[in-house]
């Protein structure tokens, strides 16, 4: 077991991919000198050469679609998009393009893609860079849409999502790159199509992905001191949901909260709860609780920030109403 | 040619068509009119539906390129793509069959009019959003490039699709890359009911190819000899790693932009005027008068083009629809990831 | 009482603002000297003059971004984009600007903007031309979004639209276009706050909105010959939600059908199912069931797109699964 | 000047600074580099939080451009913003308690440093979007245009912005309509880590405008009287409505991208080298030798400097945070639509 932050999980697996597998590039905004925004492909540039480590210009329309088209072409390009507020600009590609290429030509083209991006709030970059977007893309058939919230899954996620013969998003939360977790020294692909029980439980299922991750074991941690026993599911896979998973946990404890950092109409949160309802509803005691974003663009004052994203407080309150 | 940008009616002397290539040509152009008109006459019947858009009167553009390229080179399209699909060699049966929605069509239907793809002529659709193709063809040309392969992608788009920043931000990444992509803008004067004046700040769309420093040739798009003649040094030079070439292709449909539009916007006189630089008529002239085409040729060539389009249809009529158990089938790749190795 | 299209009431709504207001102008792609790529502002250019009835280039993002620094400017500008499908390419401009700007400058800068355009499938035009992604929108704090499904909402949305301090998106279910209708020879504006029950009855909801309406009414009228009597729901507004309205209902009926062209997974239906559950849990006699659109890229053939969209009978089998 | 693109030092032989003017130009620059040192000290103290993007370097730009607009002229700008504010005349109060998130700023502290905004001098902000200024400045003109009125939108970007679609559709958009835009590059040579090199094939930007038709002229962004001569001119041909112009301000940022950045890209010897033409030492050496700056004339600015941040950086720290009832207000506007009047 060694000691290493979620941007160095994030940059050995790239790395990893980038030996293994000559079709592997890396492609996007400040990737190579700079080294990437959150320097997640530092050194990387100097290892691989420009021609696998591109820059390329502010053009995220451009640069993703030629990720498509490079992956069309028998590549397999690991896009980095700098965070999930500029992925608006490339959204018409990966709707149009990476998700439908495939349906559309009747099975012909697969697109074989992975594009990492940034998501979330909590450093104070206010309303143009503090977007959780990650549940509209969750709602595009076609993709696959990976949260890695541990070291293991920053580590191990890469390599089965470029084994994916079809486009796969990462979203990383911007506060996970300096969090610290232990890794086995012999790392192994993770399943990325299963949710992750990371805390058992009988009391109450909590419900997080994420950034929202640390949260749910926040607040059951300190649940668990008051005598409430949660399990803590981590969804990891936000499309294709593992609605078993979810489901018979709260067969279980009759009792579920979902912490989402999405803006709370129309998030993920509301699919998750929608599909608990309908899995489980004679078995639930009281309906499914949404811990989510407050719904204004963020504010950039820390105390305003706070206030609007999910806190530990604010999941032992809502497991606290449901009278666990 | 150097570098920076070069424009001109490069490569317009077109040149006497050489016998065999000529009827070539002209055939390969015959098959799109006619299949095309059929297309109208099936549309009419409701055996086509959806949109439709004709390249009736651009044949020159699709059929010139495609005569410039290998089997092994790539093509991104547009909408507007029946042309660009039968030159690049898409079966018309699977073609047709495709208008009809039948899974025998080259999209198994799912796609009609807009959406052909053949992965066998490495034609990369049939792609509706404006502009939306030309990221994808930078990106299959990166990687011919990555690979070290000598292979051309080959991207056609209308005049509409300048003014889309898709457009400039393809154009910017392909010469600053040295990315081996034609790019041929099909300038017909119109998207759709707004004129390129209304579009456009500058309308000499070549300029735009010099503030990239991608060279372009202007081409009467009207003349498939002169735009054979241009998308050849266009290629020749891709392959000699000169980077992307842009063609502005002048051109003009003869019928309005889909089976909606009255065409309430532009001139009868205008469209009359440009009939008369019809690129059928012209070659047949040209080929009758050179001998190439003798007596009866144009009458042999019609009846075999009306054969192939009458088995096409019906092919297309003889098709089966897709059974409703496999609507969901391929919205991800059926080859479940094994053992995930890429 | 007139008979007219909804085509029809849209141009006459309008007509009616230019008129009324000279800060109203008409901006997008043909909407001037084709008339519109659906026809509704045919011949407006004619009365109009091209100073107000403004053809643009194909530029999404930047005829849209034009519109709001246009409302900033004082105009009341109507944005026309030819469907949602294109939309995407705008996303960035009216995300990160239009919903955003009068909170991110702590409310100095409103933005009094109206933007239409087409939405949803029907017409054979397969992946890139058939999406419902009003949902999406209505997941972004700062927007109201509406979703005329008759032809009086169709004529009355659009003043008190531009009334409206901030931006409002109007979503015409395309297949609607052709639909006539009645409408009162003195048109009046219509409430943009409310959903309107549409038909009422005691033992199941049906919430619908746009081009799913006639869905519902369907096959509420299906259901009444067999003697289950259905209330209907018209949602008109998508953002904000008239929540009161539908717990309500549902509290009444104890049982209700959400119906939704969008993709089931993260649709608009989710969070209508999670507000009612959230809303009356313990009325419920059954979980919210939703009938939405199967998940895959639009196909062209007819017997596909048919069996991917909700039908009436789609929602009477829900129904009567429910056991109403 | 023609309508076709014009590019060259246009303005850049600068002319002596008469008197006054010249010690208004010095104390505006020195308001912004003082201002932008102690935002320097109140990040590492934690003052301030978020990205912080300084302009130091880079203040001729500012002040040289904003001395060309008049009060009713409107002004868009990036998240590299202070100095565009400051010289524009937002209070340097309200912009200091803004990065310090107090409610006071100029945003109520919702902004802080990218997102400057102030209704009284027509800054419509700080966007944080590469590029996303650009359509909203375009729609600024067009409703001035509309109105009739005889402003000019000053729109400020940087060089990476260039390489955006939106840069290309506003360019567009605004000569075809022919609005009143003063699009303002400040071409910095670099883009976060990316050197222009990277980001465009063809790094002479003006020849962008060029395709276009938009009248370009490129300046020494050290040079604030150049630049403000240029700004004039350029300023001047709008009014007389000679649509929109562009400016290519050719600057550096002595500073890295922002207090992330290690800046590990860019040469010692580049920085050093464009730091000795540093816009304010230069000019201070014009107006001591021209006399306009007398003895003692640069210390006694310097102090009135340093008391007007003092005083900021008091008002800022003494001020207040939005109470956390506040939080949703303003997601849309608090006056109802009273009886739906627009
Ligand atoms: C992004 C986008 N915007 C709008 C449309 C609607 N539309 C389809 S074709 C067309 C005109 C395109 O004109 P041009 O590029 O000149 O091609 P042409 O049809 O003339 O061949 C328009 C506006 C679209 N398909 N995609
Ligand atoms: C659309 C978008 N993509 C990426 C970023 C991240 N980013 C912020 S500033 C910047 C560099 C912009 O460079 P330039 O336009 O030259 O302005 P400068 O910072 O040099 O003033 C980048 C890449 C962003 N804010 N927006
Ligand atoms: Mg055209
Ligand atoms: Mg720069």
């Amino acid at each position: 077991m060694t000691a290493i932050t979620y941007r160095e999980a994030m940059r050995q697996a790239i790395r990893e991919a980038l030996v293994r597998d000559d079709r592997v590039f890396v492609m996007g905004e400040d990737v190579g000198h700079y080294g990437g925004c959150y320097a997640v492909t530092l050194g990387l540039l100097e290892e691989f050469g420009p021609e696998r480590i591109r820059d390329t210009p502010l053009s995220e329309s451009a640069f993703v679609g030629a990720g498509i088209g490079a992956a069309l072409g028998g590549m397999r390009p690991i896009v980095e998009i700098m965070t999930v507020n500029f992925s608006l600009l490339a959204l018409d590609q990966i709707m149009n393009n990476a998700a439908t290429l495939l349906y559309m030509s009747g099975g012909q083209f697969n697109v074989p893609l992975v594009i990492r991006m940034a998501t979330g709030a909590g450093r104070q970059v206010a309303a143009q860079h503090s977007h959780s977007l990650e549940g509209w893309f969750a709602h595009i058939p076609g993709l696959r849409i990976l949260a890695p919230a541990t070291v293991e899954d920053a580590r191990g996620m890469l390599w089965p999502a470029l084994c994916d013969p079809d486009p796969v998003l990462i979203f990383e939360h911007a506060m996970l790159y300096n969090v610290e977790g232990d890794l086995a020294d012999e790392a192994t692909p993770v399943d990325i199509d299963k949710a992750a029980i990371r805390r058992s439980g009988n009391d109450v299922t909590i419900i997080a992905y994420g950034g929202t991750l640390r949260t749910a074991l926040g607040a059951a941690e300190q649940l668990a001191a008051e005598g409430v026993e949660a399990e803590v599911i981590d969804l990891r896979c936000l499309r294709p949901l593992d609605t078993p998973t979810i489901v018979a946990s709260v067969a279980r404890t009759h009792r579920a909260v979902v912490v989402d950092e999405g803006w709370r109409s129309g998030s993920l949160s509301a699919e998750v709860a929608a599909r608990i309802t309908e899995g489980v509803f004679y078995d639930l005691d009281a309906p499914v609780v949404r811990v989510c974003s407050v719904e204004v663009p963020m504010p950039y004052a820390k105390h305003l920030e706070d206030e609007a994203i999910p806190q530990v407080a604010d999941v032992v309150a809502a497991v606290r109403g449901l009278g666990a | 040619m150097t570098k920076a940008a070069t424009s001109g009616q490069s490569g317009s002397e077109s040149g006497a068509a050489d016998g065999d290539r000529g009827v070539h040509l002209l055939r390969e152009m015959l098959r799109i009119r006619r299949f095309e008109e059929r297309c109208v006459e099936l549309y009419s019947r409701a055996e086509i539906r959806g949109f439709l858009h004709l390249g009736i009167g651009e044949e020159a553009c699709a059929v010139g390129v495609m005569e410039a390229l290998s089997p092994d080179d790539a093509v991104v399209s547009t909408y507007r793509e029946h042309g660009h699909a039968l030159a690049r060699g898409l079966s018309m049966r699977a073609t047709m069959a495709e208008l009809e929605g039948k899974v025998e069509g080259c999209s198994r239907g799912r796609g009609g009019s807009m959406h052909l793809f053949d992965a066998a002529t490495r034609f990369y659709g049939g792609n509706a959003i404006v502009a939306g193709g030309l990221p994808l063809a930078v990106g299959v040309a990166l990687a011919d490039h990555l690979r070290g392969r000598s292979r051309v992608t080959a991207c056609f788009f209308g005049d509409g699709a300048v003014a889309e920043g898709e457009f400039h931000e393809s154009m910017n990444l392909s010469e600053l890359w040295h990315l081996p992509v034609l790019f041929c803008c099909e300038n017909n004067l119109y998207a759709m009911g707004t004129a390129l004046k209304y579009t456009e700040s500058e309308t000499d769309l070549s300029l735009k190819a010099a503030s990239y420093r991608i060279p372009a040739r202007v081409v009467d798009g009207m003349d498939v000899l002169a735009v054979e003649a241009a998308a050849r040094e266009a290629t020749q030079a891709i392959r000699a790693g000169a980077g992307p070439q842009f063609l502005e292709l002048r051109t003009y449909r003869f019928r309005a932009h889909s089976m909606y539009d009255p065409d309430r916007y532009r001139d009868k006189a205008e469209i009359e005027g440009w009939k008369e630089r019809d690129p059928i008529p012209a070659l047949v002239a040209q080929l009758t008068a050179s001998g190439a085409l003798g007596e009866g040729g144009l009458d042999r060539l019609e009846a075999e083009i009306a054969l192939e389009v009458d088995d096409a249809v019906a092919f297309a009529e003889a098709g089966t629809y897709e059974p409703l158990e496999d609507l969901e089938r391929y919205v991800t790749s059926e080859a479940a990831p094994q053992g995930r190795t890429p």
